[in-house]
């Protein structure tokens, strides 16, 4: 990087929680037209850098220093100011506003008098978006957006600031490949503008796509920068984990069971799931594959009564059923993990002993009455098997990292004994090494013969793991693809409406 | 007077020829015993001459009184009483009267100002000069004091406790020991005067300003075992606080009728209407109701 | 689109009127008094005072807040106008204190909750308290009488026939909308209550325009206690007590929710108008006024359920 | 941990009781009638009327919903279990009246919110104005005499030297305590406040808990009712009113969020407790009626401030 200079530089940085020291004496040395992974467990102290840099948070001690000059942010708007934007981790768009707003909150383009002017916002805010590869209105309210639309348009908000310094973390998080694609185009491009871009994924593979170099977190402190072309996957994970990860995907060799334990047939809800019909059999994994919109994640929690009732046939175990709300889909032992764990999935207010037994509060009663003791037997034994890292079970769900906050999703679902389990990008956000340790997880689980239906935008992730997988597009199951012939290009292609490539 | 031809259609229902007489009484409040008195009387003095009398109650807030005049107004009445929330924000809704020549009587408390055919009402200062005189009478001019107020802010809460001060002022061997104001409730009362026994442990004279606080105190007084040694004064003469006369709890309150003062008031007005001439100001007479007179007081009729 | 359909939209979008509309027409039915020109002018000036404290609070209520003192402020704004009218007989100071009061209770409130992290409800509570306390030791208790002219002309006073009351009303209300819909300020207002953090990462002051939002309640509940005065020619200690439930009802039946971020201010006038309407035609068809309070509460029932009864339609016919 | 940071801990651990002990300190200064055992009695017995409303009211608010209802439940149930008792003589039969009544309008809040979806808020101001009209049209706007030993006994007698309505509350205040940890029901509630979804996607009957809630809500303010008429020895058309706001407040006082899913029962008596304090030792040294809520708002905010002061240095402490 000779050639490149110095765009960025902190030195010594040292940020103190109450009660935590998320970062400890670190470094980083950001350069001009580089793209630069941060790799990191969760927890590991990234986003709480990155918030430095673009001025959300102050830090407790150390030096930054920005076009060779020592600065300190006390807002956002200050850093964006000098050229330094950001794309957060957590969702930061506002519901009830438009897209257009959105994307130029704060920044609204006005006339001499200080009006807004609506007209040349809609109009550039439809530029942008088009420059993202979307095409939606710009005066569509954020609400009404799917969660990839609300990432892409995080993305084209931050584009629409004028900066010499991009982060983004980790903003493939909710894309599918579409989406991500038109991403690293726009990242080519940024790079020929000279504009540094930090980037954070858990994804191994994009890293070594797009990215120039690399630092390591561990802790919250410092392990390595290198170039990316002198390193390697596995170096990359040692540096982060501490110890080897050999296998990411569990080796499986399922043979299918004769026994059908859930089938759906002829669903249809709306216009969004036409006439959908599968059959789930003992200890398998179901991939459900799909582009945006396609309607996989509707079908698994419409099959699990979040939205009343809809048309078509469910059976478990040959049974006819009828399933209306969660909890009759949890008495008949089904159990949806959402996309949307935030929204739908833990009570972030409350301590991770209540989260797990919530759904299961019968196991937890003696003559009536909740049990104390069972209560915190329950959560130190989902605790303990699923290696969840608090200091506590009363401590609070929301302040715990996002892998460990799934995996209290997991408690909660694995003491509610369920047979079938869908499973809505059950990784999203989370670092390789607790990923390997869900991946574990989910296959000890169907060894005990509960049945899985995986739906993950991960292709990877959908490919190692499942045992047989279904295509959906428009709301219909466009291919069903035997677990050989399950391949990234074979699903796409499905996925896409173009038929198979075999 | 001009043919109204949409009452007409309105009434032609009731199948009558002769137009019937439209009252409208603007009540300052009906959340309180005494007031809904007035309006008893008022509504007695209405039915036994076949008048049509429309009560609206402005909940004690001056301005909701003025909506509710506007609104009476409205319906083209022949005559319009009024019980003031307030003698000076009232004028504003006779002024309104005023220019829809809509003849008005004031009740209760007067107003300052707009023109008015007649005023009937008690003087409330007058009202606290007896409590007062009472109190000096029973306790010889010496002794500890405590004086309940109305709702602050009020009339007839501020006269009948300045009426009740000019007495109390001018004599030496008084001290108060407390002013409090429960706001002519009955509950709040009984809290503040528990909380005024704990403070002090020598008490010989209670002016609530209205009975319903006069009861509510007599609850406290009673359960600290210190009856005999206070004198309770409070006014209206609403039926129970006679009962309490009568059983020795009360020693005496201040008669001021309102169902004679709702019912004289439509008299008026229809003598008014009739064409007969009327007193323009009719103070009644504020009566101080002991165990003497307490049998032979009357306060209203059935 | 067919016909049927366009008409459901409109209906469900301008949901507030529609429920309006309806109690309109009940009303007209009813009696014969109630659709004449004067009774409409005469509601809405009425409406008046109600709806200038609620589209200061559709600000509050829009970014999360919640605003109880309004009514206080009244009291204070109108005792102290009064007192400077009495005082110097300048028309002019007399409205400057009004809304000056007006502004530097509400700015109170705003420091308090954003420097103080203090839940809006509780200190507004307290601010309520506190200021009403003062009312009352400045009167002694006792109205403080403003007679004059031209500062009556704000209360009592027309404009080509209408009453001023009314102008003013519009004024705001076309002020407001403007301000909610033109400016940033405005923007930040809805996106503060739509989540408040990611309003800050966009570099947004959000202590500011929260303090500020405050700031404009108190300003109009001054300007209110000040039309009140002028009106009734009196300064009342008790002035402006519980109008800021019926602020707050108003606020809500213009279909603003109390969590803040969705809404609009110009619903909220008819929200108040609602409200309005109901006490019209209960004194004009004489309801026993002890059985008004029924009447009303099942009548605001009845508008909120057709209100959200409208709403889901509203929301299916989006998809 | 050394012993100061030890002692700093339980402060803010238990602040809305180190508030108390504050504001308890200064009352003991101020007046030599306050700390003696008989008025203690008497503040806790005052407080036992709102304390009641605010246990119940701490469900409601815990669910992130609220109840504005509850002063004019107090006024129907005890007018009803007036005449009850006069028509009957049956003090039994006046009692169930009391909570059956409230009970069922605490029901009603909570099906016309949950079924009609409506906004707790709007919803309960509807009910609240609807319920009061009915007292005042059933009571014709005159108190109901309610006198009959064993009855009055309910709000005025002793038990073990302890006044009743005291023992009540201990009670009262117990149950809830056990309700919310040790039940189902007790632990959806906090979760719903913390997240509806989320709680009904977990199988919990979301619609039910909510409603029973109110029901609780409404059987509370119905004792309340009844132990307020006992007490007085007659039921008031006005009683209640402006109990809601009390109650609401002494929720928030003792540290329970207006936004739901956080907070306990127990702190919300010594929010209740700060009130009473704060009426009662205003009384003993005679300040002013006009500049007494003065005095009192201040205090509040002074209350206020330090809760969230305390908060924020414990959640420093933690971990
Ligand atoms: N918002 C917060 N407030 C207070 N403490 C927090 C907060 N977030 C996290 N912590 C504390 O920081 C510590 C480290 O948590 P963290 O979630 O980073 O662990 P981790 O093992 O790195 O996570 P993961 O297993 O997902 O990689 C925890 O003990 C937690 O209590
Ligand atoms: N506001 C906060 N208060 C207390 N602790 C916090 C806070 N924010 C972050 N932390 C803690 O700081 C540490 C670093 O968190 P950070 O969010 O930077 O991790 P990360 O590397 O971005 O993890 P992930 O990969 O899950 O996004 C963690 O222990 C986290 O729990
Ligand atoms: O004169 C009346 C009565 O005394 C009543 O009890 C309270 O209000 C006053 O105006
Ligand atoms: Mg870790
Ligand atoms: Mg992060």
């Amino acid at each position: 990087m000779a050639d490149k200079k110095l765009i960025l530089e902190l030195e010594n940085i040292t940020k103190i929680f109450p009660g935590v020291k998320a970062l400890d004496n670190v470094k980083l040395e950001i350069y001009e037209g580089e793209v630069h992974a941060l790799c990191g467990e969760n927890g590991a102290g990234k986003s709480t850098l990155m918030k430095i840099i673009s001025g959300a948070q102050e830090y407790t001690s150390g030096n930054m220093r920005y076009q060779g000059e020592n600065v300190k942010f006390s807002s956002t708007k200050e850093a964006q100011e000098l050229g330094i934007s950001m794309i957060y981790q957590e969702f930061n768009l506002i519901p009830h506003l438009t897209v257009a707003e959105n994307i130029f909150l704060g920044r609204y383009p006005v006339s001499r008098k200080g009006i807004i002017d609506w007209k040349k916002m809609n109009q550039d805010a439809k530029e942008l978006i088009a420059k993202v590869g979307l095409n939606i209105s710009p005066k569509k309210l954020v609400k009404n957006l799917s969660v990839a639309e609300a990432q892409m348009i995080e993305i084209s908000k931050c584009l629409s600031i004028n900066s010499k310094v991009i982060i983004m973390d980790e903003p493939t998080a909710a894309l599918t490949d579409e989406e991500i694609e038109c991403l690293f185009d726009i990242i080519e491009n940024l790079k020929k503008e000279n504009i540094a871009i930090i980037y954070i994924s858990h994804r191994m593979n994009e890293i070594f796509r797009i990215t120039n170099r690399v630092t390591v977190f561990r802790d919250g402190k410092f392990i390595n920068s290198m170039l990316t072309k002198d390193t390697n996957h596995d170096e990359i994970v040692r540096l982060m984990v501490g110890s080897d990860l050999t296998n990411l995907y569990p080796k499986r060799d399922y043979v299918r069971s004769k026994e059908v334990v859930f089938e759906a047939k002829n669903i249809r809800y709306k216009n969004s799931i036409k006439d959908v019909s599968f059959k789930l059999y003992e200890g398998e994994i179901l991939g459900i594959a799909g582009l945006l919109g396609s309607g996989n994640i509707l079908l698994s929690k419409l099959l699990a009564g979040y939205y009343g009732d809809y048309d078509g046939e469910v059976f478990i175990k040959g049974k006819r059923v009828k399933i209306k709300n969660p909890a009759q889909a949890l008495s008949k032992g089904i159990f949806v993990v959402s996309d949307d764990r935030k929204n739908e999935g833990l009570v972030l207010v409350r301590n991770v002993k209540e989260n797990i037994s919530l759904a299961s509060l019968k196991s937890i009663m003696s003559n009536g009455l909740l049990s104390d003791k069972k209560d915190l037997e329950m959560s130190k034994k989902e605790i303990s098997k699923l290696n969840i890292k608090v200091s506590s079970p009363h401590q609070i769900v929301g302040n715990l990292s996002g892998g460990n906050q799934q995996k209290v999703v997991f408690g909660k679902m694995l003491e509610t004994n369920p047979e079938i389990i869908f499973l809505n990008e059950p990784t999203r956000g989370i670092d390789i090494g607790a990923k390997a340790e869900i991946y574990n997880i989910m296959h000890e689980l169907t060894k005990q013969g509960i049945s899985i239906v995986l739906i993950t935008s991960d292709l990877p992730e959908l490919i190692g793991m499942s045992d047989r997988g279904l295509v959906m597009r428009e709301g219909e199951v466009v291919a069903s693809i035997s677990k050989e012939k399950l391949t990234q290009e074979n699903v796409l292609s499905y996925a896409a409406g173009a038929g198979g490539v075999y | 007077q001009k043919p109204n031809d949409t009452s007409k259609e309105k009434d032609s229902s009731k199948d009558t020829e002769t137009k019937q007489i439209k009252i409208g009484l603007s009540m300052n409040t009906l959340n309180n015993p005494f007031f809904v008195d007035v309006s008893n009387g008022a509504k007695k003095g209405a039915k036994d001459n076949d008048v049509e009398l429309f009560v609206t109650d402005a909940q004690n807030q001056p301005s909701k009184q003025q909506t509710d005049v506007e609104n009476l107004l409205q319906k083209d009445l022949d005559l319009l009483i009024i019980d003031p929330c307030d003698s000076d924000a009232i004028v504003a809704a006779i002024e309104t009267a005023n220019e829809k020549e809509v003849p008005v009587i004031t009740i209760d408390r007067a107003a300052k100002g707009g023109e008015v055919i007649a005023h009937m009402g008690f003087d409330a200062v007058h009202s606290g000069n007896i409590a007062g005189e009472f109190l000096v009478d029973v306790l010889k001019g010496k002794g500890k004091i405590v004086e309940i107020m109305g709702i602050m802010g009020t009339n007839v809460a501020q006269d009948r406790s300045k009426g009740f001060n000019e007495i109390v002022d001018k004599t030496e061997g008084f001290e108060v020991v407390a002013t409090q104001s429960a706001n002519f409730d009955r509950a709040e009362a009984m809290k503040v005067m528990e909380n005024i026994l704990q403070a002090n442990a020598e008490i010989d004279g209670v002016y609530a300003a209205n009975d319903e606080m006069a009861l509510g105190a007599l609850e406290a007084i009673e359960a600290s075992g210190r009856l005999d040694e206070i004198v309770l004064i409070g006014c209206d003469a609403i039926d129970p606080s006679l009962e309490a006369i009568r059983a020795d709890k009360i020693e005496a309150t201040i008669a001021e009728p309102p169902f004679f003062l709702g019912k004289n008031a439509v008299l008026m007005g229809l003598d008014y209407l009739n064409g007969e001439e009327i007193d323009e100001n009719i103070i009644l007479d504020s009566t101080l109701v002991t165990k003497e007179n307490v049998d032979t007081i009357v306060t209203k009729e059935e | 689109m067919n016909l049927k359909k366009i008409g459901l939209k409109l209906l469900t979008k301008y949901r507030t009127v529609s429920v309006l509309v309806l109690i309109l027409i009940i009303a007209t039915c009813l009696s014969n008094s109630f659709l004449t020109f004067n009774n409409l002018l005469n509601i809405i000036r009425q409406v008046s005072i109600i709806a200038i404290i609620a589209s200061g609070m559709t600000f509050v209520i829009l970014t999360g807040g919640i605003d109880l003192s309004v009514g206080s402020i009244v009291a204070i704004s109108g005792a102290l106008s009064a007192y400077t009218l009495i005082n110097t007989n300048s028309v002019i100071l007399a409205i400057i204190v009004a809304l000056v009061v007006g502004s530097i209770c509400g700015t109170f409130n705003g420091i308090i909750i954003t420097k103080g992290n203090l839940p809006p409800f509780i200190a507004t509570l307290a601010v309520m308290t506190f200021v009403r306390g003062f009312v009352l030791v400045f009167t002694n208790g006792s109205p403080i009488a403003a007679r004059l002219k031209a500062y009556n002309f704000i209360g009592k006073g027309y404009l080509f026939g209408i009453p001023f009351p009314i102008i003013i009303l519009i004024v705001i209300f076309a002020i407001g909308f403007f301000i909610l819909k033109y400016t940033a300020f405005g923007r930040s207002v809805f996106s503060i209550g739509g989540n408040r953090e990611a309003t800050r990462l966009s570099g947004i002051n959000v202590k500011k325009v929260e303090t500020l939002v405050y700031t404009i309640s108190g300003l109009l509940a001054g300007l209110t206690g000040l039309i009140l005065t002028a009106r009734l020619g009196s300064a009342q200690p008790t002035a402006g007590k519980g109008y800021e439930l019926d602020a707050i009802a108003a606020v809500i039946l213009g279909g603003t929710s109390l969590s803040g971020g969705q809404g609009a201010i110009i619903p909220t006038v008819f929200g108040a108008l609602i409200l309005g309407v109901l006490d019209n035609i209960l004194v004009l068809i004489d309801v026993n006024p002890f059985a008004s309070d029924i009447v009303k509460g099942f009548v605001i029932l009845l508008a909120v359920l057709a209100d959200s009864k409208f709403k889901s339609v509203s929301s299916k016919l989006d998809e």
